[in-house]
């Protein structure tokens, strides 16, 4: 039987896998994937969670989880496109002019 | 006077004043290029504050030996802070030092030559606030004024002061910051003791003295942060080292309203504030204190006697005689406390005028080392009798002023602290060592007319700045009893409501000890889960049993 | 359950009239030509803002929620919708003119993005229940990610878009993680809910979702461990935007932060021991280091990143001291000094540095050189704004902020924290009074250009900075006034 | 003496009839007034400066004896002008009072003041500022009338530092020499030193009896221990020794010399030196309940005379010679004073007034004449030209010998008789009194050979100067006659006509004498005059070829003795040098260094710690989310779930 525990390790596994790919990528596409996968992670919580306390408010959680991922990434990859004119690349090391 | 409220006007004029000279049209840059009419205008307005001062203490009683002028209105009513001010015996000397030195100041500001409307602006603001930390009768505004004695002193010494001046004035601030942000804690802590204790709060001094009950451990944690604060401002050794480079870098006007009266408010603190709130680590501190000041007084003249500069060779100077202020104070009897008081006028009258001096050949020949001068007396006969003059009341010759406060201080710490007090009598040795050491080397020998060969004596201005300086010189030594009786029915009720305060609660001896598990959070939520009852009540009057 | 009554729209007010504003910046947009004073129009629509929050505030008479408990409707959210529309507005004065000077090549879209920031804003302040926290913090980030980038022909600007972006969304998921936990414990995001059914659940996972809320709060308030991303995008955006970030955006998020940890964790005896000792070392932390680092800046608007760092510390100081004792109305008070001095400063800054000088490292210590003589009111401005920063006298708002949350603290028992907040209270009067000595004590170099020239002060940064100067005077002259109307705001709370 | 015995005679002593509300003031004022009248008129008519002081001390003069014949047998003065402090239980009164014991210091301040005005309008004459000269003259007199006149410890404290000013100033009178400025300065702080002893005295008096007025201190002496006694009366005998110029402190009198001579005549000759003796006359009843003390006193003032009159020997400066003459006679004082004759002590200190006085006069003279020459080796013959000075010298001369009937035998022979006897009253002094009175009787052979040797080789042989000398004016001549005259007949008068045992035993102890002794006696008694009177005429007359030989006999001591037994050298680098190196070491190194080092140091860490800190801030964004994320796992695991 799969129970909610088994959701939530999945769910906390991909968000470690979202928090490692976060800080070991350099890509900003790439890192941009791991904030999504994150979010995702949590949206199978909330469904889980939702499901353990049958009630509804999780799952209209995760629609407004999923709205804001949409936002996040027309945001996110317009940051990035504009990143990439100034600086010609999209490699996260490469953008660090602002330091110490 | 009935209705008028005089301490409040004051304290306020002077700051008028600074708001006028931007105001004034007349003080604008434009019409007013050299500065002359703000000058004049900072001056009226000082010697307003000067004569309303005088009125102040001919209307002062000095057999009434609590506040007198009180001033009270609520100001943040949440914390018991009031607008309080009032006047004492105590004080009324120190206004009127403050008072009076500060039209001499703004007279010697000739030498200001640039952003003259500035500096008499930070001048008049200094004096609202040194009159403010005076006459407060608030803990929280007497705070106040003590902060914003520093932003004025900040300017004129990073503004006008001399080559290393952004280190002096940054040093001085932060030191001074130091100390006195610490001693804010430890008033945060006694109020709230108070607080505990009463059910409400207050900043009021009176009411703080009254009913603040607090344990001897306590009472030394407390102490200590207040010393802390007062020490650096006093300034008590190992904490003087910012004195002489604030000294060095400042105007003349900044050095003489710094040794004149800014220092002053640190024992003026100890005097008012930590002694009557916390006699107990007065009585476990006092002994440690005067053992700083004697090490101050000595180790100060000493010091000066191996400096080059004059100026730092004056600042040292200061060091070892407050080191004497403060020992009489901490021996806390009559006679020397009163000594004490007595010396902290005659100190702000001496070497306010030794830095006017040195300002006035600082002026002529832009240097300040001993080696560049000599033989100057024939030179310049009035300027050399001058410095004579206030050598000699600096190194406390009888007849002079500094003697009746010197000998009241020894005396008076004789009988508290003998040997102590015997080490310091070594500082009359030193004393003349330096001073007449730099006398005869800028004023006797030969005078190198290639250096010194233009040097001018004193102008009537510069001999109107000094001559009410030389007037109290002998006035203050030969009839110190007006000055005197001013002040000491109020110290001798002071000292004997702080002794007995150190006997009884000595006796009652709380056994409530400091804890310093109180400062990790563990403590606080046991005491949260103690209901509605504010956790003082538990701190402070658990003891009381 | 589902009905929207009228009053709760009305209510709703003071977030809506900024929404649409927003809204119709951008059509207006369309439809108008190139110059139309849209900096005017928001500027009516922030003064709309304040109309419905004086409307709302008047009509409060009984303490409720709207929309079936997603909003509260109380003191409290009034009380950080003033704060945040008047912090919004001056902000939004200072920078009257100066868009293009910081580089903002569109207006337009700056204009709707800052109103739909300062509602995300008012709703993340605002929020009786976490999804409706997340959406009002994902608004105002995502508002504020698009401003920081939105000088988009600066590498600096973009790069500090990215960094802000990826490490908010980064954190904001953590803060997902913890409600989604908080969830699945009690069952509902209705904060009242849960708190009374987190009592007694499973501790270690109370502590694990306390934590994950943790990091999201405190890395919008911007406190250590959490504060990395603050300098580097401090620097790179645009300085209204940076002023903006510093002041509006930690007033919410500490106003979010005070109300949603207190209710679930402070309120709940049995999680407080651990709460206050993480706070407490991230108050500690967040003042030592702030400050501390602080000490080595150059760059002004850094330097004031880490002073605002330092901020956050002294106030999670006020965060710490318990509500009873004042230190809810500590923080309240010590946020509306914090934002008018702020602003102050980074108004100054955003004065002095010239055109296009975002590149060139504009606002370097140096530009400040000599300021005291080509612009003495600007330089006596700055002067107050820093030395209330310093929390010394004149600087009134800022010392007797100070004042109240240490005399909080001090009531709590946090005696130890306040003398290491003291001592960092010492230590950051050297980096301001380095600004005062670069603008007084050092002339300006001859021929370096824009430094030696006068900035132009023109009327709305004028009187915007006069504004923020005086709020900086009467708030330290006259405390009581804000002091006892925090009180009572926040004796709702508990 | 038994204890109650001695505090009963203090009682006594102390117990006048006081006649209040005389305006004893008016003595001490005559002379400020002049002071100021001096330098205010004579800075227009430098030559009326002279006049004006010299008219204000004979006025002074006058009131003092006008006071002198009015004052009742065991009586006195009080003039309380006003209260002058008061602050807790110290309270002091500006308070005059005038018994005996003053009566006979300001008869000898004012009327050899006078005298010496009188001498310095011709010795000053071409001065340029000669105003000043007087005006600090007569400020001199103000602060030793105001010494002497004090009726208690703090008023005569205020003429002790009063007198030490005047002396700094006019030592340093000819400040374009900075060694003459330093001999001032350094007059001063040696001054100073003892003046801290003495404040100590005053502090421990106030302490422990309540009162520094000389009565009541003399009404409420008795019941503390001997220790306390003996501590204070050394503490007052530091502060004598500085100002009287004694083992160890008597450094600065021969770089005194450095002033005009007259200064020297009326300061460091005639009356402020004394001061010391004074204050021990005055304090004598706390110095006999200290026997130990008087020992101290004793045998330092042994020292003392001894020493001085050894270096004396040598000397060739007329000036130094006289120093040191007077350092030795200053000695014999202290000897007396320490023996408990405090009257014989006042005795030998008038007629050493008169006689020193006149000596530093006659010897002002020659160097005025020599134009300012003082070596002795550049004069000789003098006599001839200048008579008058070389007859009063010759008087003063015998009479510092010894020899009677001049002055000097009266008040030596008592000296010595009361150092025999002295073990009657100080039962510390039986083992030791005959051998002080025979050293003190070597000294007075040696006084006598120097100040002949110093007459013979001023005023007899032949001229060896090169300058044209001359006799010196009148005003000049007429007090060197007159303290010729009184250095002749002065200790007779004293001793026989005036009794001045009899005049001061009802303040000071005097203790019953053997008869007066005939004019045989005293001349058999005065040997030791003769003995190195004749010594030094044979050796400067007759033999003048020995003396030099004598001085190379055994160079180390000779060398010794002229070079003043190193005294200045040893202070030098003992104290002096080591002391100032110390200081300096302090500044640079603990000030500096370590104090200055620790502020900034610290200020230095904090900023290193930002520094090292924000190595943190590395620009990166992975940096930072791993940051970030590691320090909320470190968080949540250490807080939230520990």
């Amino acid at each position: 039987m799969v129970s909610v525990n088994h959701y939530l390790i999945l769910s906390l596994l991909m968000f470690s896998i979202g928090v490692t790919g976060f800080v070991i990528r350099k890509n900003a596409i790439v890192v941009f994937m791991c904030v999504e996968l994150m979010l995702n992670a949590v949206n199978i919580a909330f469904v889980a969670f939702a499901r353990m306390h049958g009630n509804l408010d999780g799952e209209i959680a995760v629609f407004m989880v999923m709205v804001v991922a949409a936002a996040e990434a027309a945001v996110g990859l317009a940051i990035i496109i504009a990143l990439f004119r100034n600086a010609k690349s999209v490699d996260t090391d490469d953008a660090a002019e602002l330091r110490l | 006077m009935e209705g008028l409220p005089l301490l409040s006007t004051i304290i306020f004029l002077p700051l008028l004043g600074a708001v006028m000279l931007y105001l004034l049209p007349v003080c604008k840059p434009a019409s007013d290029s050299d500065g002359e009419v703000s000058r004049y205008t900072a001056l009226i307005f000082s010697l307003m504050t000067f004569v309303l001062s005088v009125i102040l203490l001919v209307a002062f009683v000095p057999e009434q030996t609590d506040m007198q002028f009180r001033e009270s209105a609520s100001w943040i009513p949440s914390f018991g802070i009031h607008y309080q001010l009032g006047v004492d015996g105590i004080s009324i000397l120190l206004v009127l030092l403050t008072t009076f030195l500060m039209p001499i100041i703004i007279l010697a500001s000739r030498s200001v030559k640039d952003g003259v409307r500035a500096y008499l602006f930070h001048m008049l603001a200094l004096e609202t606030a040194m009159l403010g930390t005076l006459l407060a009768t608030d803990v929280f505004l007497f705070y106040i004024f003590w902060e914003l004695m520093l932003a004025p002193m900040y300017f004129i010494i990073g503004i006008w002061g001399g080559k290393r001046r952004i280190y002096a004035t940054l040093k001085f601030v932060l030191y001074t910051v130091f100390g006195s942000l610490l001693m804010l804690v430890a008033i945060f802590y006694s109020v709230n003791a108070y607080a505990a204790l009463h059910g409400e709060y207050t900043f009021d001094l009176a009411k703080l003295q009254e009913g603040l009950v607090l344990s001897r451990n306590v009472q030394i944690w407390l102490f200590a942060a207040f010393a802390l604060a007062f020490g650096i401002k006093v300034p008590l050794f190992p904490f003087h080292t910012w004195l002489p480079d604030a000294h060095v870098e400042a105007p003349t006007g900044g050095s003489v309203v710094l040794a004149g009266v800014l220092l002053k408010m640190g024992l003026y603190g100890f005097i008012r504030f930590a002694y009557p709130l916390f006699p107990l680590g007065a009585q476990v501190f006092g002994p440690y204190l005067a053992l700083l000041a004697v090490i101050g007084i000595v180790y100060g003249a000493l010091v000066a006697w191996a400096q080059s500069d004059i100026k730092k060779l004056v600042a040292y100077s200061s060091v070892s005689h407050l080191g004497y202020c403060v020992l009489g104070f901490v021996a806390f009897n009559v006679a020397s406390t009163t000594g004490s008081l007595y010396q902290m006028l005659n100190h702000g009258i001496s070497t306010g005028a030794l830095f006017l001096l040195v300002g006035v050949l600082y002026d002529r020949k832009h240097t300040r080392l001993i080696a560049d001068y000599g033989g100057l007396a024939a030179k310049v006969p009035v300027f050399a009798f001058l410095f004579l003059v206030f050598t000699l009341s600096s190194i406390a010759l009888p007849l002079t002023n500094g003697f009746i406060g010197e000998f009241l201080i020894l005396s008076g710490s004789f009988q508290t602290f003998p040997i102590l007090t015997a080490v310091a009598v070594i500082g009359v040795i030193l004393g003349a060592i330096y001073m007449l050491g730099l006398y005869m080397k800028t004023m006797y020998g030969e005078l190198d007319e290639s250096k010194n060969g233009d040097l001018t004596d004193v102008n009537s201005r510069e001999l109107l700045v000094f001559t009410p300086l030389f007037a109290l010189v002998f006035v203050m030594g030969i009839m110190p009893g007006p000055f005197l009786r001013v002040m000491t029915p109020t110290v001798e009720s002071y000292v004997q409501n702080v002794q007995a305060k150190m006997v009884t609660v000595a006796q009652e001896e709380l056994d409530y000890d400091f804890n310093p598990a109180e400062f990790s959070p563990d403590t606080v939520l046991s005491k949260r889960r103690g209901e509605a009852s504010p956790l003082a009540q538990v701190r402070f009057e658990g003891g009381l049993q | 359950m589902a009905n929207v009554s009228m009053v709760d729209v009305l209510f709703a007010l003071p977030i809506l009239v900024p929404s649409l504003g927003a809204l119709l910046v951008l059509l207006l947009d369309v439809f108008l030509e190139e110059n139309w004073p849209r900096g005017i129009f928001t500027g009516v629509v922030l003064v709309g803002t304040l109309g419905a929050i004086k409307y709302v505030s008047d009509a409060s008479g009984v303490e409720t929620t709207l929309f079936s408990g997603v909003l509260y409707h109380d003191p409290f959210s009034v009380y950080f919708f003033l704060i945040i529309t008047v912090t919004a507005a001056l902000t939004l004065l200072m920078s009257e003119g100066r868009l293009r000077q910081e580089g903002i090549e569109n207006p337009g879209e700056f204009y709707a993005l800052y109103l739909m920031a300062t509602a995300g804003a008012m709703i993340f302040v605002a929020a009786a229940e976490l999804i409706t926290l997340f959406l009002g913090l994902e608004i105002m980030s995502m508002a504020l990610y698009c401003l920081c980038g939105s000088a988009v022909r600066l590498s600096r600007s973009s790069e500090s878009a990215l960094k802000y972006f990826f490490l908010g969304s980064f954190s904001s998921a953590f803060l997902l993680f913890g409600i989604a936990l908080l969830y699945g414990l009690t069952g509902s995001t209705q904060l009242e809910v849960i708190s009374e059914n987190l009592v007694g659940s499973n501790s270690f996972v109370v502590a694990i979702a306390m934590g994950f809320l943790l990091f999201g709060f405190i890395f919008k308030i911007g406190a250590v461990p959490f504060h990395f991303w603050a300098p580097d995008v401090y620097q790179g955006a645009p300085t209204p935007v940076t002023a903006f970030m510093a002041c509006t955006i930690k007033a919410s998020a500490l106003g979010a932060a005070l109300r949603v940890l207190w209710m679930l964790f402070v309120e709940n005896y049995e999680y407080y021991q651990i709460w206050s000792d993480a706070v407490w070392m991230i108050a500690i932390l967040t003042m030592i280091i702030g400050n501390v680092v602080a000490l080595r800046q150059r760059s002004l608007k850094r330097m004031l990143a880490y002073s605002s760092v330092g901020h956050a510390g002294y106030m999670l100081v006020a965060f710490l001291a318990p509500m009873e004792w004042g230190g809810g109305a500590a923080l309240l008070y010590y946020i509306a000094g914090y934002g008018v001095m702020t602003i102050g400063a980074f108004g100054v800054v955003l004065a002095v540095t010239a055109a296009g000088a975002q590149e060139r490292d504009g606002d370097d210590i140096t530009t400040f050189n000599g300021l005291g003589n080509s612009s003495p009111v600007l330089a006596a401005l700055m002067t107050l704004f820093l030395l209330s920063l310093a929390g010394l006298p004149p600087g009134m708002a800022g010392f007797v902020g100070k004042f109240y949350v240490f005399s909080a603290a001090v009531s709590g028992g946090y005696t130890g924290l306040v003398i290491v907040g003291v001592l960092c209270s010492a230590v950051s009067c050297y980096y301001y009074l380095r600004v005062v000595v670069a603008m007084y004590f050092i002339p300006a170099e001859a021929g370096a250009g824009d430094a030696s020239v006068a900035p132009t002060v023109g009327l709305s940064m004028g009187s915007a900075l006069g504004l923020c100067a005086g709020a900086v005077l009467l708030l330290g002259l006259f405390p009581s006034f804000v002091y006892d109307s925090a009180k009572l705001i926040v004796s709702g709370l508990y | 003496m038994e204890h109650s015995t001695v505090v009963e005679s203090a009682q006594h002593l102390t117990h006048h009839v006081t006649t209040q509300g005389a305006a004893l003031g008016i003595i001490a004022l005559l002379p400020l007034v002049g002071s100021f009248l001096a330098f205010v008129i004579g800075k227009k008519n430098r030559d009326s400066a002279g006049w004006i002081a010299t008219l204000a001390a004979a006025l002074s003069f006058g009131c003092v004896l006008n006071y002198f014949f009015a004052l009742p047998e065991g009586g006195a003065f009080e003039h309380r002008v006003f209260e002058w402090f008061s602050a807790g239980n110290i309270s002091v009164d500006f308070l005059f009072r005038f018994d005996q014991l003053t009566a006979v210091m300001c008869l000898v301040v004012t009327g050899i003041g006078s005298l010496i005005h009188l001498y310095s309008i011709g010795y000053m004459a071409e001065d340029e500022s000669r105003h000043r000269f007087f005006c600090y003259l007569n400020l001199f007199l103000f602060s030793m009338l105001l010494l002497v006149l004090g009726g208690n410890l703090l008023v005569l404290f205020v003429g002790w530092e009063g007198v030490g000013l005047c002396s700094y100033l006019l030592i340093g009178f000819w400040f374009k020499n900075l060694s003459f400025a330093a001999a001032g300065k350094k007059a001063f702080i040696v001054n100073r030193i003892g003046d801290a002893g003495f404040l100590l005295a005053i502090f421990l008096i106030l302490l422990n009896f309540g009162t520094i007025d000389f009565v009541e201190l003399g009404q409420r002496i008795g019941g503390a221990s001997t220790e306390l006694y003996t501590l204070i009366a050394l503490c007052l005998f530091v502060g004598a020794t500085g100002k009287s110029a004694q083992i160890p402190l008597f450094v600065w009198l021969p770089d005194a010399m450095a002033g005009p001579t007259p200064v020297s005549a009326l300061i460091h000759a005639a009356t402020m030196v004394t001061a010391g003796v004074y204050l021990l006359a005055r304090m004598h009843y706390l110095f006999v309940l200290a026997p130990l003390a008087m020992v101290v006193v004793c045998t330092v003032a042994l020292l003392t005379s001894l020493v001085a009159a050894l270096i004396a020997l040598v000397q060739n400066d007329i000036k130094k010679v006289l120093a040191y003459s007077t350092v030795s006679q200053l000695g014999f004082m202290f000897l007396a004073a320490g023996a408990g004759a405090y009257w014989v002590a006042v005795f030998h200190l008038v007629t050493h007034a008169f006689f020193k006085a006149c000596l530093f006069l006659g010897s002002g003279s020659v160097i005025h004449a020599c134009h300012h020459e003082q070596d002795m080796r550049e004069m000789g013959g003098l006599g001839k030209i200048m008579p008058w000075t070389a007859a009063t010298y010759w008087i003063s001369t015998l009479a510092i010998a010894g020899i009677a009937p001049f002055a000097g035998y009266y008040s030596k022979h008592h000296i010595i008789t009361a150092l025999q006897t002295s073990g009657e009253s100080n039962s510390l002094m039986l083992a030791y009194g005959e051998c002080f009175a025979t050293v003190a009787t070597v000294v007075a052979v040696l006084t006598a050979f120097y100040m002949t040797r110093s007459a013979c080789m001023t005023f007899l042989g032949s001229y060896r100067g090169h300058s044209h000398p001359h006799e010196s004016p009148k005003t000049m001549v007429l007090p060197l006659v007159v303290l010729a005259f009184l250095a002749f007949v002065g200790g007779y008068l004293l001793e026989h006509q005036l009794s001045l045992a009899g005049y001061l035993h009802s303040v000071l102890p005097v203790h019953a004498h053997g008869e007066s002794e005939g004019f045989l006696a005293s001349l058999l008694h005065s040997w030791p005059g003769f003995l190195g009177v004749g010594l030094a005429l044979l050796l400067y007359t007759k033999l003048t070829v020995v003396p030099a030989k004598l001085y190379g006999l055994v160079p180390p001591v000779s060398k010794l003795l002229a070079d003043k037994f190193y005294f200045d050298e040893i202070y030098d680098f003992l104290i002096v040098k080591p002391l100032y190196l110390f200081s300096f070491g302090l500044w640079k190194g603990a000030d500096q260094a370590v104090i200055d080092g620790s502020v900034n140091g610290t200020a230095a860490v904090v900023d290193m710690t930002g520094e090292v800190v924000r190595v943190t801030e590395t620009g990166q964004l992975r940096h930072y989310g791993l940051f970030m994320f590691a320090a909320g796992v470190f968080i949540t695991i250490f807080y939230l779930i520990l």
